[in-house]
């Protein structure tokens, strides 16, 4: 039983079906004269049309990346050269993803200045806080709609409402929320946004940004001046076509598979809190995307209960998958101010539409046996 | 992450994993606020490990090392013990990832501390 | 007939069948702990010795990216910024892809200087013209492999000596060469390499860089630390898996291809010169690609001539595929010193290993009558 | 390059592309050096294009506009031949991908430049 869909999904078979003749049948190049070239202009833009559409966007405002984390590296980096001599400020949150919080340490060692905004327990920001971090030199403001570690989600409406009232740039890296939760880029005051095809059941590799008409960004990549200039390169035409149908199913159906889902997530957090002593659940118990767990277990460490998880068939995850190449501490869960250790011993949970109908009792019965038996190797427990 | 069956197998059916009321060395290394902590309890005959357990919060590889390390020194001479190396504690585990070396160095750092504080409660 | 090589190609089956399991069963991140994950890993480093072996490095040599516009960014960004205390000039050609000349041009906007060494009529660098442009500043040469319009090669392997003797890094845009010509970058003395999978009949957005070991560069894309910190983001599994692939295929039958389609090359050249009057070879005659061909017609303008071929069935171009958006004149025809009206004609013919057996007197046949029916048109003919 | 059905028959098929030793008019636009250059011919009876042709070195957009104002301008007064627009042309070939509406541009300028040489070798 595959719970880790906040890591990365398994590509739906309709999307794959619809992917496959672009690999070896019209395989065209979409900027070429010829017939050929033609069908993969069409494919690439029916599928542009498709993302604009399940955000409330025009399909001129949608750009292909290769994913998530060039997306939010050219929306932050775009903006901050773009915009330089008006102002080297720049307004984020403590718990933003590796591909925006290096982005930004990047800009910080050219001489941005960055205000991390803190999240408190609940894992969300301040209004207040953000409106005080505004100084007359702040361009953008970039702060993510879904965290992907616990599932939070930011109150961006108004923090787009509050950067327009100020003219600042507004980005937020929407990865884990497109296509889970509903995002309306005009009602929502966004400029920017960041989407990852892998994290909807599509295929890896491909993403997307929207940039709001009139928004102006130097682009990370350069050359052939594919996607307008903005994105160079041959584009993935499969890939862009299988992104295209992930999204149409994900947002067309998204009210249903939001519900089924927070259905589960709700039944897992009541059991697991119910039945397991000193587990808690991070962050805001309400404010989250409808398919993210994150517990913390006291005294035990979270790579060794994965572990356990996996022997007994539920693949999960510890939070990013990112930080089990450097063994540091979540620094999403230190955000939220918990004692150091218990940072430790964190255990995510999160499910995907495709998430088969599962035995609720016997996965919180494996996770209640896993975290007793390591509490009885741990010295710190009950000692 | 790549485990070896050894490692998963050590981790998952751990040897000599207890507490020891009556030992007659304790060695406790690491940091939990660095997400691990290790004690290691030795009783001691003959200038030999009679019984040795451990009590780990870390990761696979803290655990099944741990338990490794317990299996290669007991019976072994205090002297033998304190030149278990953690590349012997790797070796015998059929290796570990690069990044979880560390871990077993934990392993013999905590028998190492057991050896002394048994010395220093024993011996002086 | 496809004969359009040099813009992409098909995915060949055997790539594409290799490829398949990692969409929808072994889907995992390669970067989490558990079991499914192990598996992408897996065939990561398997990718990543194949496209190592085949240039003679080392696989911790490689990093993949999304195709080579990105490899040409990454690298020309990532060494101008890392030593830019240490100089700011950088030289290169004249005939460089967009992804290099556009980034190039972009640093000029930072302050870097750049020279930019003429080809002459047969598309050639002098290596006298390379020395003397060194200056104690000089930082980087970045000067393509193979060119990608008029198929002339480059001295990389001089060029290499030169900036090496001088201490400055070298970079080679090898994304039309890769799979086609012999590269072993320690003979060939190549620092930075970029290559792409779509030319070499596996999938489009995927590419790679080599860096040789010791050479440190700084990210373009930066985020959670995949590929040794150097390019982060979730791997494209499939897209590598099928690069891979493809590399193996096209560098372990190299020869063998390289002759069957430098035949077919010859064929073509010889008729087409032998039937056409005014027509003309574009790029030196011998060091070429064994897949390109460029010609020019007097007094016809190109994309006449390849929606003609087209309407007959054979598939062709003017030159590069990004130009026909801009519908400039070719830079690179250009550079050769033609004769402005004369860089309008070109024609490039480009083979792959999977162009079938076809009949060469009929295309050449074909491409005479188009070239004497669209003549009859021009007042630029016998006027 | 989305060329639509009626710009490939005009540009595979082009009407009246011939020179025309004796015409009354001919009008010269483009520029070989930017990869286009076009020449109109007509013939003038009765203040009206008796008949008309061109040649054309160009992008396919630019044979087809050539080739349809030709069409149009068959048989028209010099006035209303003067009033055919750009939009005029693409129009009655369904259209023309936006980056190509410049080619369009040249065949009426070209069409009006014939009209223009006409009246002054004739009318002065
Ligand atoms: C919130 C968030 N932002 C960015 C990314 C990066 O996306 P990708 O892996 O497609 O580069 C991810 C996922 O890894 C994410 O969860
Ligand atoms: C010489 C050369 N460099 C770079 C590129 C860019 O590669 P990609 O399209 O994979 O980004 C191409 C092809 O488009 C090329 O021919
Ligand atoms: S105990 Fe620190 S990672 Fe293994
Ligand atoms: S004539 Fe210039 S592009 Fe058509």
């Amino acid at each position: 039983m595959y719970l880790d869909n906040s890591a990365t999904t398994r590509v739906n078979d309709e999307v794959l079906e619809e992917m496959l003749p672009y690999f070896n049948e019209e395989f065209g190049n979409p900027s070429t004269l010829y017939s050929i070239g033609r069908e993969s202009k069409k494919a690439l833009e029916l599928a542009r049309q498709r993302i604009a559409d399940s955000i409330n966007a025009k399909s001129d405002e949608i750009i292909f990346t290769s994913g998530g984390s060039e997306s939010d590296n050219l929306a932050i980096k775009g903006i901050a050269f773009k915009l330089q001599k008006k102002g080297r400020h720049i307004i984020t949150s403590e718990i933003e993803h590796p591909a925006v919080k290096e982005t930004l340490y990047f800009l910080e060692s050219l001489d941005f200045k960055v205000t991390y905004l803190p999240v408190y327990e609940n894992g969300i920001i301040k209004i207040e806080d953000l409106k005080e971090a505004i100084t007359p030199e702040t361009i953008l403001i970039t702060i993510m709609h879904g965290n992907n570690e616990i599932g939070t989600l930011q109150p961006i409406e108004e923090i787009g409402q509050i950067a327009h009232d100020n003219g600042i740039v507004f980005h937020t890296d929407a990865v884990q929320t497109f296509g889970k939760v509903e995002i309306d880029v005009e009602k929502q005051n966004i400029d920017l946004l960041s989407v990852s095809s892998h994290k909807i059941n599509g295929p890896k590799g491909v993403g997307a940004i929207y940039i709001k008409k009139g928004i102006r960004l130097v682009p990370l990549i350069h050359g052939g001046g594919q996607e307008r200039g903005i994105r160079s390169g041959t584009e993935n035409v499969p890939g862009i076509v299988g992104f295209g149908k992930a999204a149409e199913l994900a947002c067309s159906n998204l009210e249903e598979h939001a519900q089924k889902q927070s259905k589960i997530r709700d039944e897992i957090i009541e059991k697991v809190l119910d039945k397991i002593p000193e587990a808690y659940l991070n962050g805001d118990r309400n404010q989250r995307l409808p398919n993210v767990i994150n517990f913390r277990f006291k005294a035990i460490e979270g790579e060794s209960l994965i572990l356990l998880l996996d022997a007994n068939g539920y693949q999960t995850s510890t939070g990013s998958a990112c930080s089990s190449k450097t063994l540091e501490a979540s620094p999403v869960l230190t955000a939220l101010g918990l004692d150091p250790v218990d940072v430790h011993g964190s255990l995510r949970i999160s499910l995907s539409p495709d998430t088969g109908d599962f035995d609720v009792d016997d996965f919180v019965d494996v996770i209640a046996k896993s975290v007793e038996r390591l509490r009885q190797m741990s010295p710190l427990w009950n000692n | 992450m790549d485990y070896s069956d050894k490692v998963m197998d050590h981790f998952a059916n751990p040897r000599n994993c207890r507490p020891m009321e009556d030992a007659d060395g304790v060695g406790q290394v690491g940091n939990p606020t660095c997400g691990d902590l290790m004690t290691i309890y030795i009783k001691v005959e003959d200038d030999k490990i009679a019984d040795i357990s451990f009590q780990t919060f870390g990761c696979g590889a803290a655990i099944a090392t741990s338990s490794m390390i317990t299996e290669i020194a007991v019976g072994k001479t205090l002297d033998e013990a304190l030149a278990i190396s953690r590349n012997d504690v790797a070796e015998e585990l059929d290796g570990l990832p690069p990044i979880k070396m560390h871990c077993s160095n934990l392993a013999a750092d905590g028998l190492q501390a057991a050896i002394e504080n048994y010395y220093e409660t024993h011996q002086s």
